[in-house]
């Protein structure tokens, strides 16, 4: 492995493991808005 | 309402945007612009990366010291939220700086791991975040959950400076610094364009965490909202 | 000074009840003594290198035996809701904790006075004449390990897995102990000259300073959480 | 002692243990508490003594809120529960020493052994705790009373474990307690025992305070409400 190759080893996991992080964040992010839209809606109908 | 949740969105994709546009220049500037390093080469563009995440570990465990105090004084949900969204957020930053510096002590050293000064800190403070995180999950009660986890962030913090001490003393009596340890302080003698690489790739590190620490911060306000309409759905 | 007085009397509870039941000494004892016997079984100890070693395995003894002790610490309040009973009360909480302190510095100081002088004979050590400041910088490391486990022991009275959570917690933070300590001893038993050992010995005296105060200041609102 | 009680609650997790009340307890009450098993009673008792920190609202006693650290009105306070609140490895005496030293209370041991003496546990001054039943344990916590003089006093289901003279030690020390200005929240199922001792009935169904009347004579809406927790072919629910 030259100099090269661990560079590129080191960025690639840095960055994949962010770019994962943010895409189940993101997930999490759209289940809870769509969560809360739902209680929000069932709130207004009630009263 | 509906509005300041509308420009805090707004905020939090311009923060997101611009955390992308200085990544991607960091990575230019670190791995094209930069030239490679006099004595490791290539592999010296690691500390590019290392640096900045080194600062955005410890930022995060700032985070979660003041989130820490300001619930134990007021008691408000949001700071909790704040500490335990930075203390995730710190985990990963500094598992992946652990990472980089053993992935940059192998060619370096030829060793993954050494007991470098600054490695065993960070693997030091990743120990404190996973204890962190873990007495939040083992704690049932929500309140008694968030005082127990502001008081380790507190005492946690408070113990950074005594583990520094320590490791740096415990460093100097078993290995003399030699010229080619990581941990001397880069930027004396050094490039200028390596210079700009590393300040581009800071400025991308921390836009890059704080665009995370708002997102998850958000996603931790919605989750507490949701908690209170499902508690009060059923009553009022 | 109404603090001191519940603090003492909180104390004398906590003896009076281990003078009854010994459990927690008896089971500290013989743990001690037994990670003696392991450690001598696991580590090959070449008769010079022992002087060298000797620190860091007696330190590990007395860890792992603190926090054998510091799970038991709130036992007697656990049955029969005594902590419910002392929270009720006007007792000043600090008292509470200021007595778990001493009470678990007073059963490891016990075990650590029995087991110094049977590592030097089951390692046949020499240096009887640096036992005493040996012990001193045992005291010191025992104070700072005691007043961050009484602390986390309450922080974890109530959670799931507690007797796993705690040594997980408060290993990563007593490393500045751990290190300050058996560097020291080690220094003392190299040079035999006690400045030598003064940088780390101040290192331990600000750790207990330091989260002493603050264990006092917060350990209100952890055990009333 | 003056309780007030303002937009009080408690929830764990996503499950209500109280909900909104609102109450106001006067010196001199009696108040029973009654209502089927997690209905909120010992969430009540656990507020009320300052044990728990409420979700939302407050509970003053005198005026003063104390759920945050100690404070000197706490000594005021009484509980007994099922589960004795004492040490099982000390003596009785040395228990009641204990509990008078944090209280500040400055007993001699003759008072210490009269108050034994009256509930009935002179002969067991040295035992352990160990060796109590639960019923004796009730009466050591009466006789921590009679030392600590609480003006507050919750109680959790007694008459369990009470036998005859045990409930009229009990009730007689309600009683005088309750003429001299204290108050009494007590939890139980005994419907006989609270028509001819308590001034006063709450009941709760999961978490709500469905009924709060002072006794009167026929107070059939008492009976009518708390009808449908008794066990079938209870003579009172007729």
């Amino acid at each position: 492995m030259s100099g090269w190759g661990f560079v590129f080893l080191a960025y690639g996991i840095v960055w994949l493991a962010l770019l994962l992080y943010l895409f189940f964040l993101k997930r999490r992010a759209r289940r809870v808005e769509k969560e809360l839209a739902a209680l929000r809606s069932s709130a207004v109908k009630k009263n | 309402m509906a509005q300041a949740a509308q420009n805090k969105t707004r905020g939090r994709k311009l923060l997101g945007a611009s955390a992308l546009l200085s990544v991607l220049a960091g990575l230019y500037f670190g791995l094209i612009e930069a030239p490679p390093d006099a004595y490791q080469g290539n592999a010296q563009r690691i500390m590019y990366l290392h640096i900045p995440s080194i600062l955005t570990a410890y930022l995060s465990f700032f985070i979660v010291f003041i989130g820490s105090c300001l619930f134990l004084w007021k008691r408000e949900k949001r700071d909790d939220i704040l500490a335990s969204s930075a203390a995730e957020i710190g985990v990963l930053f500094t598992a992946l700086t652990i990472l980089e510096g053993s992935i940059w002590g192998k060619p370096t050293w030829g060793v993954w791991w050494t007991w470098d000064a600054r490695l065993t800190l960070t693997a030091i403070l990743l120990l404190i975040f996973i204890g962190y995180l873990m007495l939040r999950s083992l704690i049932e009660d929500e309140t008694r959950a968030a005082v127990c986890s502001a008081v380790l962030g507190i005492i946690g913090f408070l113990d950074i400076p005594l583990i520094h001490m320590s490791v740096y003393w415990w460093r100097t009596l078993h290995q003399p610094p030699s010229i080619l340890r990581p941990d001397k302080m880069p930027w004396e003698n050094i490039h200028p364009s390596m210079l700009i690489a590393l300040a581009v790739n800071f400025a991308a590190f921390i836009l890059l965490y704080f665009y995370l620490l708002s997102l998850r911060f958000h996603v931790g306000e919605m989750e507490e909202e949701a908690k209170t309409r499902k508690l009060y759905r059923g009553s009022l | 000074m109404e603090l001191l007085r519940q603090t003492v009397w909180l104390l004398r509870k906590d003896l009076l009840l281990e003078l009854r039941r010994r459990e927690s000494v008896v089971a500290m004892f013989f743990f001690g003594t037994l990670l003696l016997f392991v450690f001598h079984f696991a580590f090959e100890i070449p008769p010079d290198r022992a002087a060298a070693m000797a620190p860091g395995l007696l330190w590990l003894a007395f860890i792992f035996t603190g926090t054998l002790g510091l799970t038991q610490l709130f036992q007697a309040e656990r049955e029969n809701h005594c902590l419910e009973a002392l929270l009720l009360g006007p007792m000043d909480r600090a008292a509470l904790y200021l007595a778990k302190v001493s009470f678990n510095l007073f059963l490891m100081l016990l075990v650590e006075v029995i087991i110094f002088p049977l590592f030097w004979i089951l390692f046949n050590l020499a240096f009887w004449e640096l036992l005493p400041s040996l012990f001193l910088v045992a005291l010191l490391g025992t104070m700072g390990f005691c007043v961050l486990g009484t602390l986390f022991s309450a922080v974890t009275l109530k959670a799931r897995a507690r007797e796993l959570l705690l040594p997980l917690i408060l290993f990563p933070l007593m490393i500045p102990v751990i290190l300050a300590t058996v560097r020291g001893m080690e220094i003392l038993l190299r040079t035999g000259q006690f400045e030598e050992a003064v940088p780390w010995l101040r290192l331990l005296v600000g750790f207990d300073v330091i989260f002493l105060t603050a264990g006092f200041l917060i350990f209100e609102w952890v055990i009333e959480a | 002692m003056r309780i007030v009680i303002r937009g009080l609650s408690k929830s764990y997790g996503l499950v209500w243990a109280l909900k909104q009340t609102d109450l106001v307890l006067e010196p001199g009450e009696c108040i029973a508490l009654l209502g089927p098993n997690g209905a909120g009673k010992s969430t009540l008792l656990g507020l009320l003594s300052a044990l728990l920190h409420p979700t939302t609202g407050e509970v003053l006693i005198d005026g003063q809120r104390l759920d945050q650290g100690s404070s000197p009105l706490r000594s005021a306070i009484g509980l007994l529960t099922p589960s004795g609140h004492l040490y099982e490895g000390l003596t009785l005496r040395e228990n009641l020493h204990l509990f008078n030293s944090l209280y500040g209370v400055k007993k001699s041991p003759q008072e210490i052994d009269e108050a034994l003496d009256t509930v009935g546990l002179g002969r067991w001054r040295e035992e352990y705790v160990s060796a109590l039943s639960s019923g004796m344990k009730c009466r050591l916590g009466i006789g921590k009373w009679l030392l600590l003089q609480p003006q507050f006093l919750l109680l959790d289901e007694p008459y369990g474990v009470l036998d005859g003279s045990g409930v009229d030690l009990l009730e007689s020390y309600l009683k005088r307690l309750c003429r001299s200005g204290g108050t009494v929240v007590m939890a139980t199922h005994h419907v006989s025992r609270i028509l001819t001792l308590c001034s006063r009935a709450l009941i709760l169904r999961r978490g709500e305070l469905i009924f709060d009347e002072p006794r009167q004579q026929p107070w059939e809406s008492f009976h009518r409400t708390f009808a449908e927790f008794l066990p079938r072919g209870d003579q009172w629910s007729s």
